[in-house]
């Protein structure tokens, strides 16, 4: 099996992504080597290890990594496979470590990674054991912004905030600018029978919650609909029925019925977000107070501070700010996806609001989520209606509002204005054709520079 | 355990296990048939559905293998949400669950805890299996810790706690009740 | 449930319960020790054996998710037919048994859902669990719709009806009984 | 992974076939391409979607397709996978539908097909979806010959009563000749861990129902052993004995026991009938009245009417007569096969031989079924020893009566006349090779022309 | 079974069955607990664990399907070695348990074949059902042939048997009990 | 997928080994060609099928063979595969036969493996089967050595005791020189999801027992620690400590404490031996006069009779002489091996004698085994962190004692006398990189001769 000429693959002008990059298994391949070989990834928060030695065990790609608070309070991540035969150094999902014993022959650890114990270091190995060069081994390149711990295994890969750009700061400002942000106890993962592009596809989809969730929006169980600002506009459902023939009321709030304003930022390297506006999402965010803060506006930016969609991080990480959460995709095999998600409260507010928070992610997030339990299937379809000869050849389209997103670019952002629309994900598959073309970081960059328009 | 004659107390004891088994026996039948709404009246209006995270430990943590209340879960539920997941099921319009999953609760290991005469403290194992469409297969294996309250002459569920025996689940959602 | 003595109606339940679930246990133990001949003479000798086929649909035409009594099936038999299929089992020629399946009927839920005095409905679950040759594996599970018939002192299956969980059963056959 | 020569796979002078072509995947992926996506392949029967709305889901090799009844009483079959974003429209395996929703954005399509709704197509699209392009994609072309549906996805493919020829068409006619003829509710599914072909090659195979059935006949549960018309005549079983070292008595009826005149017809692109003729055969058929009808004289000609084996039409359809059934053999993946079965009575026969007609389907064939039950343990195993190094350069063995099936040809029918033998599956076998070397549509039927031997 | 009020020996029977169905729970929920110590304790001093290997056979061979005591087996441990193997699991050093596995153990068809006043024979079907680390699963499924004696009104193991279907085991190791 | 250079796979002189080697589903492909293929493999022993008709099922990389006592008392072995269709013509692990059948068609074997009985063959084959060329395919090679039956599926391959060389064949007179070798019944079997390499790297690593099994020899249930002839002498542990920051005690016994002479004897083709010598390890052999028998002594020879450590015959073969086992290592595929044990007692030991064996042998090994049940999760592990793109670039490492390693040739065997080394190993990881070449017997015998300096 060899890959497709990627541009083949993936038409920026048309809209339109060929179906067999969601199950060919040589294009899975080139994407661990060129995307998650060489991307900056989403390993944990800060806050979820205070402590010398707390430790949370984090995936990049196929590889297994440890990403553990240091003596000194900085953190570090390495692999967890031994220098020795490769047996992981430990086996735990989270906790705290004064050290990693390996269980084979007992080649131990510092929390550092440095190799410090060799059983028979002197008898067995003469002392020959070079154990500076033999700890585990450190990913290429660490860094954390405001508390989000993110890692490469490019060493060439550009720093971190210059690989997020002013887009991938927003996103991450977008959580930490509200507060003192901890992560709750608790990461919920689960595993979908999708390909990982299908759920990212899905990020700033703010087209299939009127339709996909539905019920969730009738069953009254997210309570009443949120107020909006402004005047109210139906979406035109001409046509639109259920199987039965019956249509579809969506009468019931603004996202499950309304058109609304939406801005969808694009950067380099194929970050983004799509979404309403403050102004135009009503109450959706609850309380929208924190943005009026100075740390907030300054944070966020004149641009940033309306901003109210979600924000996506290439490849995998998708931050929420409805509740606060952030989410990843990890691809397991082509055909199967692991979905984890982190849930931020901000230590500084009243219990009463964090528990309301902490409810909130409960409800609406995760598998048994009012909203997600409906996205699997979906996703399993649209990868399951991938492999057939006569399916494949069918598009996969995200051309909506193609050729009619006129890019503004102010504040070092660079945005596009109008209703729900595809301009997110049309800009996440360019990308990732431009990644996946195994070209230089500059040239990378360069291909994945917004233009005049989308 | 006397091989001769049973006392009145052994042989209420076996009574009551009886009543419990097909209380749960009965429960799972209407989940089985999605009589959702009977289903929801089994619990008390104060009720707490609650199924926590689990976290592979390494021994000396195992307290911290479960989340706690008041942290992240897959269900934390009051019969008001509760009720809105069952409303949820009812609009017509619960995708994942049209054409309706196939489940099957294989309940069993039944143990009466505690009873203070007006509220049993009862845990069980079960075996969810789940197919849907052609050829998908889900199995949640676990135990569930309930307090079940004496109410005209049956009980009512006042308190689930359900434990789920994987760390990540192998399943795309949790669309169904424990 | 009360917590005081129970009645003697309550003990009776509970002891027919007992009595019922244990002829269960027994006749899987049968089964799962190819002992088919004692088991088939649990049947009566009007007794039918039916296992529709299910089928996938949408949540308004859930009534027409199993085939009917007339229409296609995978056990539709009558004692003679099962009969033969025992036979066939004792020919020493059923290659696909022999070496035999190696099966575990886990029976869970049993439920008496009514009693005339002369025969008990009765439902349970199962999990029937197969292994053959190296390392092959089947689970079917399912639940079961019994009529039970008193006679001497014991049950008889005068009905089973087999409501098997998969729409494409993920196995190469069905050799085994339920 | 690399096909091998294709001429090297199999050889129809030596009967003798490479069993790599049950393992490979290489080969899978091929056939899919060269074999499922160009052939027609059976999908169902009209009497399944009488009214309109009616639906059945199908599978053409990895596509799987909805198969509705119109309007205007007109059968359409389209693939099951929005024009969107690929999910699927309809997730059940049968029932009646106004139209198909599709549960992710809410694309609507009527039960033609045609895209009728699109949520927010004038305010999110500016209404430029061209519907008229975008509806449910339709197979390339779809066609049914006196009630069984087919389709193809090839449009240069040739129309079905020509893709069948007299041939397939008469492996048809031996159901729908028989009356009003009608699929009973319930089609058996069940997936067999065998490669298709192997299940394929066992659809004429007569050699060994006598060895691999022996339980069943001996049971007693099929009746009574059918009479036979004519001198019976035992099969010599010299030297057969079982694992314990005692012989197989074979003594208990036709199949069982005898042999008996057979008849092979082969024809263009693969299909073939192979089995006992009627008047050997004897009260197997129970009764054959109906083949003396005008109806079925007219419909089965001279040689047809003595015809009662079981017809095969390429790649993966099957019929039997007795009990009157069709079947599918769906691949799954290079050593897993879903089997299908469909179960025919005619309408205008009592109640109780319709009922007889189902009783007997039911305990015959299928899962539980008292031949087939026996049938898989063999696939699976013959498919299992496929993989070993030295294993699979063991030839897969079609050879009975190899240079001595003298094709007679008469009334459009290419037939050999004989006892039991392999003509059938070898024939088979020589089409599939032709039909992987992806050859153009004449030069595919030239090189399926039966000639003068086999 | 009669339909009327049942005899004391009936419902003597059924509370016997309750009590080795409530010893046998509580024994599960301790292993699932990793509570080995209070488990061990449930085994006489005399008694026997043993799991013979399985092998396929033909149906003329099946007498040979079991390794016998004396043969080569899974387990076959006599409390000491028993003790041993909980010492083990104690020593803060057993890997392939730390993280701790988590099972669950689901038993069903409990059936008390015989019972002389002092010991019963009891048999019983398991399906135990293992997680591991992220997302690791395996599955036991067969049967137990016990001894239990009685002891100070409560039950000892005096000798367990374990079938189990698989002859290759698709595991890993058995560092669980069954 | 291809294979790399096999050279950039191991390096002999540095120890090191790339991990792709043990996920890489291209190299397995190739191992089941060029060594399972062509490497002589061990079947049974001829204790366990005595009389005639007695037979084993054994595996040959993916090819399943049956092992069959014949009635003149020899052994044949035969692929088990009909040579019609290739139905499997037996499925039970063992037992006694008359004969086999082959329930599809009836095809009918001796227990030479000789085509008996063909149903019809007169009738329907017109008797032209040709019985002679038809049987059940012997491999191509089989021998035994002192009741060891190998096989190989190569013709040209060198006779067995050739072979196996004088390190081989001192692997297998460990167990055949102790008295009157018989297996007992039982044959342990089961998975572990592992390469096979790394659990055959294993095989004759001394230096893991300590920490890995550190539990067993605490938990006392092994007995007391053995006593140990000469001065004792502690591993340095310095460093080494557990995640709770706790030292490993290893104060328990010998082979968990301390440093023993040790020696590695390697051998042609791959074989080799690694281990305490009998000095050294006291009384771990709890009875070691059977050495002192003259039969030992001329079995074994001068440096034979004093090797205590763990044959390997490659690629797959592990023999234990504590207790007295063979073990193979069967490869399923990239990541998962079955693992199965025989059991060897000395059929003139007294009962006691042999039960205190069986005993022992329980305990030990097997899944249930005290000191294997902690193995499997480290070779788990290990090869679980050999798919990451960065895992996957860490050298496996069997360099202990690399370059330092002198080779003493004597009495036609080659040995390195020192502690506790990875002689073994590198030598194992050396030799299979010359049987990927593919090369002739000759140069593979050349490759894998023993040098002055390992
Ligand atoms: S593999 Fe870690 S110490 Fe050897
Ligand atoms: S995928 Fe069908 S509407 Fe979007
Ligand atoms: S496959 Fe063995 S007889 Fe035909
Ligand atoms: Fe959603
Ligand atoms: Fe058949
Ligand atoms: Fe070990």
């Amino acid at each position: 099996m060899s890959v497709p000429p990627i541009d083949d693959l993936v038409s920026l002008e048309r809209g339109e992504v060929d179906r067999r990059i969601y199950s060919d298994p040589a294009i899975f391949e080139r994407e661990m080597e060129q995307i998650f070989g060489r991307a900056w990834l989403f390993l944990c928060h800060e806050s979820q290890i205070p402590a010398a030695g707390d430790f949370f065990a984090a995936v990049m790609g196929r590889d297994n990594v440890l990403v553990v608070r240091q003596k000194d309070g900085g953190v570090r991540a390495m692999l967890n496979t031994c220098a020795h035969r490769g047996n992981a150094v430990c086996r735990a999902d989270e906790g705290n470590a004064k050290g990693f014993l390996c269980t084979y022959h007992g080649w131990s650890y510092g929390i550092d990674g440095r190799l410090l114990g060799v059983p028979g270091h002197k008898s067995f190995y003469a002392g020959e054991v070079d154990k500076n060069r033999l700890g585990l081994t450190p990913v290429a390149q660490l860094a954390s912004y405001k508390g989000f711990v993110f890692a490469t295994h490019d060493p060439k890969a550009p720093p971190l905030e210059e690989y997020l750009g002013a887009t991938g700061r927003l996103g991450l400002d977008l959580i930490a600018a509200r507060g003192d942000m901890v992560v709750v106890p608790g990461i919920q993962k689960f595993v979908v029978d999708c390909n990982w592009k299908i759920a990212v596809d899905n990020l700033f989809d703010w087209y299939h919650p009127q339709v996909s969730h539905a019920s969730a929006f009738r069953s009254g169980a997210l309570g009443p609909p949120p107020e909006r600002a402004g005047g109210y506009d139906e979406i035109d459902m001409a046509g639109v029925n259920m199987e039965s023939g019956a249509g579809i009321d969506l009468s019931v709030g603004l996202i499950s019925a309304s058109k609304f304003d939406q801005v969808v930022v694009i950067g380099e390297y194929g970050h983004g977000i799509g979404g309403p506006t403050v102004s135009s999402s009503g109450s959706i965010e609850v309380d929208s107070s924190w943005r009026a803060t100075a740390q907030a506006r300054e944070a966020l930016g004149p641009v940033g501070v309306g901003v109210a969609g979600h924000p996506s991080i290439f490849p995998t990480t998708w931050v929420t700010t409805v509740p606060v959460q952030l989410s990843l995709r990890i691809p397991r095999d082509p055909t199967h996806t692991e979905i984890w998600w982190f849930t931020f409260v901000d230590r500084r507010s009243p219990p009463e609001v964090q528990r309301f928070m902490v409810t909130m992610a409960n409800r609406v997030f995760g598998p048994a989520g009012l909203l997600e339990q409906d996205d699997g299937e979906n996703w399993s379809q649209a990868t399951a209606q991938s492999h057939g000869i006569a399916s494949r050849r069918v598009k996969h389209l995200v051309n909506m509002g193609v050729g009619r997103g006129r890019i503004v670019k102010e504040h070092g952002l660079a945005r596009i204005e109008g209703l729900t629309s595809e301009h997110g994900q049309r800009w996440t598959y360019h990308a990732w054709a431009q990644w996946m073309k195994g070209t230089s970081w500059d040239a990378l960059r360069a291909a994945t520079t917004p233009g005049d328009l989308l | 355990m006397e091989a001769d004659q049973p006392s009145r107390e052994r042989i209420a004891a076996a009574v009551r296990q009886y009543e419990v088994e097909q209380f749960y026996y009965d429960e799972a039948a209407l989940l089985d048939a999605h009589r959702y709404e009977e289903w929801l009246a089994l619990f008390t209006d104060d009720a707490r559905y609650f199924m926590p995270i689990r976290r592979t430990r390494m021994q000396r943590e195992l307290d911290r293998e479960f989340t706690q209340p008041g942290e992240m879960a897959y269900f934390d539920d009051d019969k008001t949400l509760l009720g809105g997941r069952v409303a949820k099921l009812q609009t017509g319009r619960s995708w994942a669950e049209d054409p309706p999953s196939r489940t099957r609760h294989l309940i069993t290991n039944v143990r009466v805890l505690g009873d203070d005469g007006s509220e049993l403290q009862v845990e069980s194992n079960f075996h969810v299996y789940r197919t849907r469409l052609r050829s998908e297969e889900d199995s949640w294996i676990g135990s569930r810790r309930d307090v079940l309250r004496r109410v005209e002459g049956s009980f009512r569920i006042a308190d689930r706690k359900i434990f789920i025996e994987q760390t990540v689940l192998l399943s795309r959602n949790l669309s169904n009740f424990f």
